[in-house]
């Protein structure tokens, strides 16, 4: 398990980052480290070039920005734990980070990562289509903003471009008595989903006014479930509805066999996490 | 290969290392500066067998170049005992059974020794959770369990006293 | 790890073009994203490679290609590529046969079967995305054979279709599938 | 101070057999100053990586190592025919067959060795390994045992063809290794043929790994001035590595020297010899360097000692008041490549006889067929004695199916099948001879402990409501100690074990065994035992294992032996000195050896007070004060030959409630009662326990290597092979009865393996038990989510309603 050899640069700047990845060919950005290592392990991956961004303070912190939430890519899955602002005001997703690996990796990978890799068994897809957020991508010629929707493109597939990075998530803050959950569902500690939604939604008085539905690893990419967020706006939400919503996202999941399970029992954990993922966010919401 | 210098405090020595870029932590620990107490037991970050401290942060050694130690603080269990004697959580594993065959123990060791920071006064089912990067064939954890319990009033009493 | 497809491109072009280029196995193979033909043993039998550069991996396959059948009646062709990554640790097959057809509507069209078995570590770390991943490689297969047989006419069309192929990569990629294959291993951990 | 106080003090101070003494392993691990075979650095040490087959089955057409060796720090690659030579390019296993140590023209398993690079670092090591290029023609590989005697099966060990007198009996197929049965079938078929009722099951025993934290490695070091052969090495049998090592390579026996150090967890998994070992040893001896080959953890799971993999059918006939009058089993078994099942030689399927459980079972047969499949070869007796675990679970799965179909329940029907206390010794039907027991007391202890009747109360009102509650009752019994000369030997060496003490002048003492710690705690429980024969206390005894330059021969730790066997030798062994001690005694106190009592620490003159030698003071007489013609020195040496096996035994309740909607199991409670015998360390014993349940929670709940049709194996790393972390791992509740062994010289029986066998049936119980009202009767492991939703589904109770 040891890797081929690469050279090794530490920018720290956003600059010299886009200056080494136009330099050097086939340069791979090394953030936590805990996918693309392991891969360079067992040599399925040899990059001549490794850019190591975890000394570029520009990309790390959480800050409250006129009624909006920045989150540096570089920010890690401990950091957004322990958050008091996003405890207060995103706590979907202090909740999603506490499902993610173990201890010892949170402490080492970011938001940013997990969103870039576009690997639909990561959990901050889903958390960051369901919370609405765009994310600020950077080259050298500049910056520009995409949303969350419209970033996944296919399995490890995304909107980032050659020599692109993603620099920040901004959000909008949910309306302060919205209700949130992320349900997953995965075989022990540590491992990625078998199947997980994300929904968090406001209620004006009973009735639902907006919600969003994003389940994980049972396609592609991440999976808005419009068909049910549109059954329930606007609506009293009851076991039936909710019922009927489970259906919606059984209907448009696609999931891939593996062990963690065969399609009929990806697709019927989907259903069961988007049940008990709106059941869990309703019950947290106060209309 | 050309190789790089990188300078690190090593369980509060200064250490300098010539590594090639791909050289890993848990490898120059071990075998060039001979700290043979963190282990290897997966090598793709889930056992927690090479568990260390890195910056005041449980890391796994195994998935980390040294080349990113730079500058770094490193604590590993050979550096958890001090002058008055074994650190809390090591005499917490002896006196509960918290161990068997060893070989787990160190990362167990410095992930306690760090989460018991973290979290002074955790619950049983806090401690599971906080430990749960760290993987242990013999004990069965409740030992373990019992044993952070055991660290953490060690611990409590000791700063009650100072 | 064994995986069947089968898929269906309609062609731009004749039957007899179509049927043409089929033959030539070279061509054919350049059709085959980051594929080339380095040596012909024989009538029947080439050495070739695959060389797939996607997001961090990589990896490279070197082969032979073994023709089975060729039917000028039936306008079939049928051969068998087979590979070993050159780390040695992985192997691929894909077992394919193409047939050239003309549509009710007159229209040609490409009917192709392939069986595909992986072995070793692509197996063990992620044969399961192998299907996903092969129906991928055939579309671009498949794109880029369609555009070829276009090419081969005089109009306009033709020289479109050549741009294009001009500026196709000569590497897999673009779809980073190839992180698919492995990252099963992975799942849990991220960078 | 009244005697008694002071006894109690002189006990206490002894630190002897039944107290929780704090481990003296400890004070080094806890400060990373264990001495693993990893941490061994040796000047001028060289590595080794081996390059392996992507392939289950294929023919090697070419290897071509020009470009490896030409990678500066590369210092040699050897293949096959580099080892022919020496012939050591295939070695004998333990089991009576032969294994490639590389592979010679074919490979047989996927990632089998076919050529070893011996570079200056593990680094070097691996990129020259990329570089050695191998050919293969790929063979149609043969993955379903089921099919292996097909006629038109491939054929997969042509170095066997035509060879049809077995190690162990006739061979009937090119892929069949053995037919191994027991019992009387004309008896056993009549009791069939006259049963009231029959009951048959089949169950798949998956193909699982130990996978103890540390990997195996070895570092080899060959000194060419004094040619003497060292060899550091993971292995729970280092005896037999130092006599298997001087078979193989002609050097003498007495100048080989295997140290097993420290080792991070064998379970099993560090009994066999492996091509890795043999490489390193092999490179060291021609390079004339040390030689370093550390396994990686894809590596440990893919190719070395897996275990189980036993198809198997069970068939109890019975009356209609549940009193069992037949056993029946059929077993098909998985060995992968090559038979290099860890067995005593005379035993291919182990301890399997044991299936007959705790019950008074008139007639039984056992047989087992053993086939070649395009797998790695391993059977290794994962923390178990020997297929005694695959025993256990067809005995308590069957006793489950016949108490459904009688509807009996099922803690009745084990009470009215247990052998009863008076029956002891009691000979079984396949020829196990239980040395002591008392099952009902110690189900009924379980019983009132949980209280059962509440728990089938509750059962009742949960399934009333469609939920699924389950509860598992296993009442094992276990064959360990291997044991008796007369019928177990490894090859050719009988399995007795053995213990040397010295008892110094100043009556501290050292004391070395042929067994060997793994996280046992040796060195803490065998100075205890020593404390209380001779009365010295624990802290001034200094235990040794593992090294053959110094420890007595022996037979190694695994199976549970060592406590039966081991335990028994240093008892004896102190009993020898005491004997010799009793003479001194006389001598200095001027009496005969018959007007002495012992007692705790000293001879005591009867009757005189005041009149008494202690140990310490016979110590040193023992050097400068003898009687006439006694040889001086305090020492003794003692080889302890089994007269049987021990049979440990326990009761084990466990309650599971199931998610209908996502198949989940939580393990809501264990209850875990165990009789080892004589308990010598109760603080290791619970720890031993809970360990094994949780390795037992691992297979039965997760654990399971798996191939597809190519021979590629699944899930060969950490992220799908299962350990429990600590939050997946439910709380355990420990309880013991104690009935001694009445042969075994301190009544004890052994007990770390007990839990892992005893448990792993109980939590398929539990979970078959939680859909037993809707027609189930077994569920094949590992009951993961995705298996048990999958009943769930087929019994349409899956769905919302």
């Amino acid at each position: 398990m040891i890797t081929e050899h690469f050279d090794y640069h530490s920018p720290s700047t956003l600059n010299e980052i886009f200056k080494l990845m136009e330099e050097n060919d086939g340069a791979k950005i090394l953030a936590g480290g805990h996918s693309l290592l392991p891969m360079m392990k067992i040599r399925f991956s040899d990059p001549a070039h490794l850019i190591d961004i975890n000394g570029i303070d520009e990309l790390k912190g959480i800050t409250e920005v006129d009624g909006k939430i920045h989150i540096g890519a570089m920010t890690t899955e401990n950091e957004l734990i322990n958050s008091d602002l996003l405890t207060q005001k995103v706590p979907i997703i202090v909740e999603a980070a506490k499902l993610i690996a173990d201890p010892q990796v949170r402490n080492r990978g970011t938001i940013g990562g997990d969103i870039v890799h576009g690997d639909p068994g990561n959990d901050h897809p889903s958390i960051m289509m369901a919370l609405d957020a765009t994310f600020i991508l950077a080259d050298p010629n500049g910056e520009r903003a995409v949303h969350a929707n419209s970033f996944f493109l296919g399995t490890y597939w995304t909107e980032l471009g050659e020599n692109e990075i993603l620099k920040e998530v901004q959000l909008p803050i949910p309306s302060e008595n919205h209700g949130y959950s992320y349900t997953k569902f995965k075989r022990k500690t540590g491992d990625f989903a078998t199947a997980a939604t994300a929904v968090v939604l406001s209620l004006n008085g009973d009735v639902c006014s907006s919600i969003n539905i994003v389940m994980t690893n049972v396609g592609p990419t991440a999976i808005k479930v419009e068909e049910a967020e549109a059954l329930l706006i606007g609506k009293v939400i009851d076991d039936e509805l909710i019922n009927q919503a489970a259906q919606k996202a059984m209907e448009i999941c696609n999931p891939i066999e593996d062990l963690r399970g065969n399609v009929a029992y990806k697709t019927h954990m989907a259903g069961e996490m988007t049940r008990k993922a709106i059941q869990t966010a309703l019950s947290r919401a106060t209309g | 290969m050309k190789k790089i210098a990188v300078s690190f405090k090593l369980n509060g020595q200064q250490v300098d290392t010539l590594v090639e870029p791909r050289e890993l932590l848990i490898h120059t620990l071990r075998e060039q500066l001979m700290q043979t107490g963190s282990h290897i037991g997966c090598e793709t970050s889930h056992c927690g067998a090479c568990t260390v401290d890195f910056n005041g942060d449980s890391v796994k050694s195994c998935t980390l170049l040294t080349v990113q130690a730079e500058g770094a603080e490193v604590l590993t269990v050979e550096g958890l005992a001090g002058d008055d004697g074994l650190h809390p959580v090591q005499e917490a594993f002896m006196e509960e059974h918290g161990l068997q065959c060893g070989f787990c123990t160190p990362g167990m060791l410095m992930r306690s020794y760090r989460f018991l920071q973290e979290n002074p006064n955790p619950s049983e089912e806090e401690i599971r959770m906080e430990m749960s990067g760290n993987l242990c064939r013999c004990t069965g954890y409740q030992n373990i369990v019992k044993a952070v319990q055991y660290a953490s009033n060690k611990l409590q009493t000791t700063k009650g006293d100072a | 790890m064994k995986v069947e497809l089968n898929k269906v491109f309609e062609i731009n072009g004749s039957v007899e073009n179509t049927w043409v280029f089929l033959q030539n196995i070279s061509s054919v193979a350049s059709c085959m994203p980051g594929a080339e033909i380095t040596e012909q043993v024989d009538d029947n039998n080439y050495k070739g490679k695959v060389k797939a550069n996607i997001g961090p991996v990589t990896m490279a396959f070197n082969g032979d290609i073994k023709i089975i059948k060729i039917d000028p009646s039936k306008k079939l062709l049928h051969f068998i590529g087979k590979g070993q990554d050159t780390k040695g640790t992985s192997v691929a097959e894909m077992d394919l046969t193409a047939k050239v057809c003309t549509k009710k509507d007159g229209k040609t069209e490409l009917v192709g079967t392939a069986i595909v078995n992986v072995s070793g570590k692509i197996a063990n770390f992620g044969g399961r995305m192998m299907e996903q991943v092969a129906d991928q490689i055939l579309d671009q297969f498949g794109e880029r054979f369609a555009n070829n047989i276009v090419a081969m006419g005089g109009d306009a069309a033709a020289k479109e279709a050549a741009k294009i192929l001009d500026k196709q990569p000569k590497e897999l990629n673009g779809l980073a599938f190839a992180w698919s294959i492995f990252i099963g291993f992975f799942k849990k951990l991220f960078s | 101070m009244s005697t008694t106080d002071d006894n109690i003090e002189r006990e206490n101070e002894l630190q002897g057999i039944g107290c929780s003494r704090k481990r003296k392993e400890d004070p080094r691990f806890i400060q990373g100053k264990g001495n693993y075979v990893d941490d061994i650095k040796l000047s001028g040490m060289l590595h080794a990586e081996i390059v392996r087959s992507p392939y289950a089955h294929a023919r090697i057409v070419s290897i071509d190592k020009s470009e490896a060796l030409a990678l500066p720090g590369v210092h040699a690659v050897l293949t096959a025919d580099d080892l022919k030579p020496l012939s050591l390019h295939w070695m004998p296993t333990l089991a009576g067959d032969v294994q490639a140590v590389l592979a010679d023209e074919k490979v047989h398993f996927q990632m089998q060795e076919v050529a070893v690079v011996i570079a200056d670092d593990r680094y070097i090591a691996a990129d020259g390994a990329q570089l050695v290029h191998v050919e293969y023609e790929e063979l149609p590989a043969l993955v379903d045992p089921h099919k292996a005697m097909n006629s038109d099966a491939p054929i997969l060990r042509e170095d066997l063809v035509g060879k049809m007198d077995g190690a162990h009996s006739k061979r009937l197929h090119d892929n069949h290794i053995f037919t191994w049965d027991v019992g009387d079938k004309d008896s056993t078929d009549r009791a069939f043929d006259d049963a009231d009722i029959t009951v048959k099951e089949d169950m798949f025993y998956q193909r699982v790994h130990p996978c103890p934290i540390e990997t195996c490695g070895c570092v080899a070091d060959f000194d060419k001035i004094n040619s003497k052969l060292t060899v550091n090495v993971t292995s729970q049998a280092p005896h037999i590595v130092r006599t298997v090592v001087s078979m193989l390579s002609g050097i003498p026996e007495s100048k080989v020297r295997v140290i097993s150090p420290d080792i991070g967890g064998g379970f099993g998994n560090k009994v066999p010899i492996y091509p890795g070992y043999v490489v390193a040893i092999v490179a060291s001896i021609v390079l004339g360097r040390p030689v370093k080959w550390i396994e990686s953890r894809i590596e440990n799971l893919t190719t070395t000692g897996f275990a189980r993999d036993y198809h198997m059918t069970g068939e109890l006939a019975a009356d209609k008041d549940g009193q069992i009058k037949g056993l029946r089993v059929n077993v098909l078994a998985d060995h992968g490549a090559f038979d290099s099942c860890a067995d005593p030689t005379k035993f291919p399927a182990g301890m399997f006889h044991i299936c007959t459980g705790s019950y008074d079972i008139p007639n039984a047969y056992a047989r087992v067929d053993g086939v070649y499949t395009n797998k790695a070869p391993g059977g290794v007796a994962y923390r178990c004695s020997f297929r005694v675990t695959e025993a256990v679970y067809v005995i308590e799965r069957m006793m489950d199916v016949l108490a459904q179909k009688l509807n009996i329940d099922k803690a009745e029907i084990r009470l009215r099948n247990f052998v009863k206390p008076e029956q002891f010794p009691y000979n079984t039907a396949l020829g196990a001879n239980l040395d002591s027991g008392d099952y009902h007391t110690a189900l009924n202890k379980v019983l009132d402990a949980v209280d059962y009747k509440g728990l089938l109360i509750e059962q009742q009102e949960k399934r009333a409501n469609g939920e699924l509650m389950g509860i598992g009752i296993v009442t094992f019994t276990e064959i360990v100690g291997a044991g008796p000369t007369k019928s177990c030997d490894i090859l050719g060496v009988g399995m007795f074990d053995s213990a040397e003490i010295r008892i110094h002048p100043t009556g501290s003492a050292i004391a070395r065994m042929g067994s060997i710690t793994q996280g046992q705690g040796h060195q803490t429980t065998f100075a205890q035992i020593i404390a209380t024969e001779l009365g010295i206390s624990s802290e001034d005894i200094q235990i040794e294992e593992g090294d053959t330059d110094t420890a007595p021969y022996g037979l190694g730790t695994y199976g549970s032996r060592t406590t039966p066997v081991a335990a028994a030798a240093t008892a004896l062994a102190a009993r020898k000195i005491k004997a010799k001690a009793s003479k001194i005694a006389a001598h200095l106190l001027e009496v005969s050896t018959d007007d002495l009592e012992w007692d705790i620490d000293r001879f005591k003159v009867r009757g005189v007070p005041g009149q008494e030698k202690t140990m310490k003071d016979i110590a040193f007489a023992a050097y400068n004060n003898l009687p006439e013609g006694m040889e001086p020195g305090l020492e003794s040496i003692d080889y302890y030959d089994p007269p049987e096996f021990t049979y440990p035994f326990g009761a084990y309740l466990c309650v599971v409630d199931i998610c209908k909607h996502t198949g989940e199991t939580t393990v809501r409670r264990f209850y875990a009662l165990d009789d080892c015998g004589t308990r010598i360390n109760p603080m290791i014993i619970e720890g031993q326990i809970h360990g094994g349940l949780t390795e037992g929670f691992a297979v039965a709940m997760g654990q399971e290597l798996s191939f597809d049709e190519k021979g590629n194996i699944q899930g060969n790393s950490l992220m799908d092979y299962f350990l429990p972390t600590m939050v997946e791992t439910p709380h355990w509740e420990t309880d013991y009865t104690v009935t001694p062994s009445p042969h075994h010289p301190l009544g004890a029986k052994g007990v770390a393996e007990s839990p892992h066998v005893g448990s792993i049936p109980a939590f398929t119980a539990a979970v078959v038990d939680s859909f037993s009202h809707l027609g189930v009767t077994h569920m094949n492991m590992p009951h993961s989510a995705f298996n048990v939703w999958q009943k769930c589904n087929e019994l349409g109770i899956d769905q919302h309603k």
